[in-house]
């Protein structure tokens, strides 16, 4: 159990995102917590990929004879991270806007779209 | 509030330093750890540097106004898609590795297994890497001018206050086919 | 978001959080940490690499070559993002 | 030539990116060919899209893989039957859908082209627009979990920022950021189940986790973060607090595409609930869920979207609703997919149903948004008190919405008609009180649109609308596309059910044909 100690810290990441995007009344926060909850994404993959005593995967002067992690879920997550960069720009943007309308960054005091 | 003599000095000294590293991890991506994201992103803090150096305002006279990034963006991006197209045509294989083990250009074969790396293989990839570098660069530092931009001046409300209606009011109706 | 403070109440979304993550716990009793159950893809990439693609770097050659259609996807959505951002700071740089 | 026809799947992403890289240069150097670039791109992509399907339609599944030399194989000799690139796997059911996604996209550019002429940032819009469509195409014809996933973010990113393009006093803003924000939650559901199907197969191809899938805790978490994900996605009901306030913003054209974005989403909870996990699970439990899901969708969206004034907020609304019917459907083929017997005396019938209505939504609410944005267009406002009388001067746009509404409603000689009977016969077989809920949903429908029809276009001319014209022939262009389709589904919904929709279901239903495809009898 406790080896697995990763996976638990992925939870309680999770965990901690959901909080602050479900309780959060700033939008920033909000926008922080969805970008913990990536990072917590991140980790659970690239954990997956790990081996005992494993080395990088690179064959540029390696040492001999070690195990190589598996390279796929560090590909996957390279992706994650620039994707994840990507969403949390164009939500900061929005954000911005929004403060700029309304003055507020509070969820509570924008219009509601209901007309 | 402005930022101080040697602050700016210091900045414009280390910059040529970021960008040399970070197209030293672009250009050693299929060797090193590294590749085109990390190293775009790199040379991306660079201008990130320049930017709190010098403002906004002083960036866009001195420097490039962030149009170019876009456009530069966009030349990373049409790099790639036509290397992937390239492909197509050379050997019927959408982002087929055409240059691999040929002779060409980065065209060195490998052989499996530790060796201390050499520059000049993996076919496309390293065009790949550049492709991506630019991209990323582009369109980073592109993100933060804008950010920048959108702090000091309020977006423009106009628009929205004549644009959709083309109604009877404006007296303009009709005449666009 | 806006939903979360007027649908949910409080203690209702701190029940749910708390459900939610112990949900996400469950992964730790059904994998082992350091031990992956199949590897037979990775090890396929790990000793093919270098005589398919010429990378010594196993990740840039999964990145470039063998997932190298995701690569594009992925400068597809930062490059969505500087549109969209360059779309909603627009007259600015006119 | 046959180059291109090798590699129909490659092009089909490329040339809408390629065209949509292009476009801020094109904007920038060269300006005046901006929209015939557009409307060249968009018909290229559309056209690659419908040969396709053509293609898969006469010649069965097609499988493409990334980055291999032509006439290699998908799952090569040496790498012991594993695919290791990207695949495509574009069966009935894809293509089905890329059908749907080719028409709406492309009747969609045509309106845009002249009603966005007025606004700043079009190089930008029009350039996300191609992006939204490739996103698309990518989700219905991939056949590898991560690459789904990325186009499920290019989705979701391009639908955002789309989103937030007429500003309309920061509402627009607020909706884009509401909808980016569920949608990425969903994304990172979506990856973390990939993460645990990736644990334990070490593959991240659709068709080699579905031949090895078994019953284990592990998929169980999987399974339910997709469905909630997924659902998300495509704005059912406990998660569609979102899709209202982003289509009511959004431009009434990209609303339009926004609804097939929207059942992208759904074909890929369809394509992992009888693909991936198929006969696995105990289906009668699975199929009540979706079920369930699909009843409430019908009923909360239906009565959400009375009492709205707004008219985009109203049509939104029903588009929830309607995705319940798609639900219901196919929930019923998928409770009885274990029965040989109920399946071949209703299930297919249902299956076939849910799929054809999601062309037909596709359709008709596409006309709905399309003849909506161009009242819009005309008087610019969205409340229903405001309007009034506009069937004076808008002969043609209320001809369409007419057709819309009747459709939508399920009157006989319109699209809607043909997949809803459908559905109320098989349902009606599997549960009845499942069928007499649906009509009356209908009917409800029925009622919400006529009020809706009568507010807009009865009634007296009023005063401030004396002048108002008809809307440019490009944007009537546009509705006259998906009108043709509306009508001709609607008189020959045999020889579409034969000839389109039953390929699709076929291939939801067939697991074992779509591994067979990619494997080639392997493993």
């Amino acid at each position: 159990m406790i080896a697995n100690l990763p996976f638990i810290a992925v939870a309680l990441l999770i965990g901690i995102a959901l909080a602050t995007i479900l309780l959060k009344k700033n939008m920033i926060k909000m926008v922080m917590g969805l970008a913990m909850l990536e990072g917590a994404v991140n980790l659970f993959l690239v954990t997956l990929g790990y081996r005992e005593n494993g080395i990088a995967p690179i064959f540029t002067n390696a040492p001999e004879g070690a195990d190589m992690v598996l390279p796929t879920v560090q590909a996957l997550t390279l992706t994650n991270i620039v994707i994840g960069v990507a969403t949390t720009a164009l939500m900061l943007v929005l954000v911005m806007v929004i403060y700029k309308k309304y003055g507020t960054v509070d969820a509570d005091k924008m219009r509601r779209l209901k007309e | 509030m402005t930022i101080g003599l040697i602050a700016k000095t210091a900045g414009r000294l280390l910059v040529p330093f970021i960008f040399i590293f970070g197209f030293y991890i672009v250009v050693h991506g299929h060797l090193t750890p590294g590749g085109g994201f990390q190293g775009g992103a790199v040379i991306a803090t660079g201008v990130a540097l320049i930017l709190v150096c010098y403002y906004y305002r002083e960036c866009m006279e001195k420097f490039i106004p962030v149009t170019k990034f876009k456009l530069v963006e966009s030349a990373g991006l049409l790099l790639f898609i036509c290397t992937a197209l390239a492909g197509l045509v050379v050997a019927s294989g959408f982002l087929f590795n055409w240059l691999n083990a040929t002779g060409g250009l980065f065209g060195n074969a490998v052989a499996y297994g530790i060796n201390p790396g050499d520059l000049y293989t993996a076919g496309i990839i390293p065009i790949l890497n550049f492709a991506i570098g630019i991209e990323v660069f582009g369109a980073l530092s592109a993100v933060l001018m804008f950010m920048f931009a959108g702090l000091k001046e309020p977006t423009q409300e106009e628009e929205d206050a004549k644009a959709p209606v083309q109604n009877m009011h404006k007296g303009k109706i009709g005449g666009r086919k | 978001m806006k939903e979360a403070g007027s649908i949910f109440q409080p203690r209702f979304a701190i029940v749910l959080i708390v459900l939610v993550t112990l949900i996400f716990l469950l992964p730790a009793f059904g994998l082992t940490f350091g031990a992956p159950a199949a590897t037979m893809t990775d090890q396929y990439y790990i000793d093919n690499s270098q005589t398919e693609t010429g990378a010594n770097n196993v990740v840039t050659a999964v990145v470039f070559d063998f997932r190298g259609f995701d690569t594009l996807g992925e400068a597809t959505v930062l490059f969505i993002a500087v549109l969209g951002v360059a779309m909603i700071f627009r007259r600015l740089h006119k | 030539m046959n180059v291109l026809f090798d590699n129909l799947p490659a092009l089909l992403i490329a040339v809408p990116l390629f065209c949509a890289f292009l476009l801020p240069i094109i904007g920038r150097f060269l300006p005046q060919i901006r929209d015939a670039w557009i409307i060249c791109a968009s018909f290229a992509a559309s056209l690659i899209a419908v040969i396709t399907a053509f293609t898969v339609y006469t010649k069965g599944t097609i499988v493409y893989a990334f980055g291999a030399a032509a006439g290699s194989p998908a799952a090569p000799i040496d790498s012991g039957g594993i695919p290791f690139r990207i695949i495509f796997t574009i069966d009935g059911f894809g293509a089905f859908m890329l059908l749907s996604a080719a028409i709406v996209s492309f009747a969609v550019v045509l309106y845009l082209v002249s009603s966005q002429k007025e606004r700043s940032g079009k190089s930008e819009f029009y350039a996300l627009y191609l992006l939204l469509t490739a996103g698309i195409f990518g989700m219905v014809s991939t056949g590898d979990m991560f690459n789904f996933f990325v186009f499920l973010e290019i989705n979701s990113l391009a639908g955002a920022a789309l989103v937030s393009y007429h500003r309309r006093g920061g509402i627009a803003a607020e909706g884009a950021l509401k909808y980016l924000i569920v949608n990425t939650v969903g994304g990172l559901m979506v990856l973390f189940s990939i993460g645990l199907l990736y644990a334990q197969y070490n593959s991240l191809n659709m068709a080699v986790i579905a031949s090895q899938m078994t019953l284990s805790t592990l998929n169980i978490i999987a399974l339910v973060l997709f469905i909630t994900a997924l659902a998300m996605k495509a704005g059912s009901v406990p998660f569609h607090f979102a899709t209202p306030d982003a289509y009511s913003v959004a431009p009434s054209g990209i609303t339009a595409v926004m609804i097939v974005a929207s059942q992208a989403g759904l074909y890929g909870l369809f394509r992992i609930l009888f693909t991936l996990y198929g006969d696995t699970f105990n289906t009668v439990t699975l199929g009540w869920i979706i079920i369930v899901l699909g009843v409430l969708s019908m009923v909360i969206g239906v009565t959400m979207a009375i009492p709205q004034k707004d008219v985009k907020r109203l049509l939104a609304y029903h588009a929830v609703s309607q995705t319940g019917y798609m639900l219901l459907g196919v929930g019923v083929a998928l409770a009885v997919l274990g029965d040989p017997v109920a399946m071949a005396s209703y299930g297919q019938t249902a299956m076939e149903g849910g799929l054809f209505h999601i062309i037909n939504h596709a359709m008709y609410k596409g006309l709905l948004f399309l003849a909506v944005g161009a009242v819009i267009y005309r008087t610019g406002v969205w409340s229903l008190n405001k309007m009034g009388g506009l069937g004076h001067n808008m002969k043609w746009t209320m001809i369409f919405f007419l057709i819309g509404a009747l459709a939508i409603a399920g009157i006989p000689p319109f699209n809607g008609f043909a997949s809803k009977l459908m559905i109320y016969e098989s349902v009606f077989a599997f549960n009845p009180a499942l069928s007499i809920i649906a009509m009356v949903v209908s009917i409800l429908t029925l009622a919400s649109f006529m009020k809706v029809f009568h507010s807009m276009f009865m009634g007296p001319q009023l005063p401030e609308y004396a002048e108002v014209k008809e809307v440019p022939k490009l944007m009537i262009a546009g509705m006259v596309i998906l009108t043709i389709f509306v009508i001709g589904f609607g008189l020959f919904p045999d020889l579409v059910v034969n000839n389109l929709v039953a390929p699709a279901g076929d291939a939801l239903i067939n697991k074992g044909a779509y591994i067979t495809a990619v494997l080639g009898g392997g493993l």
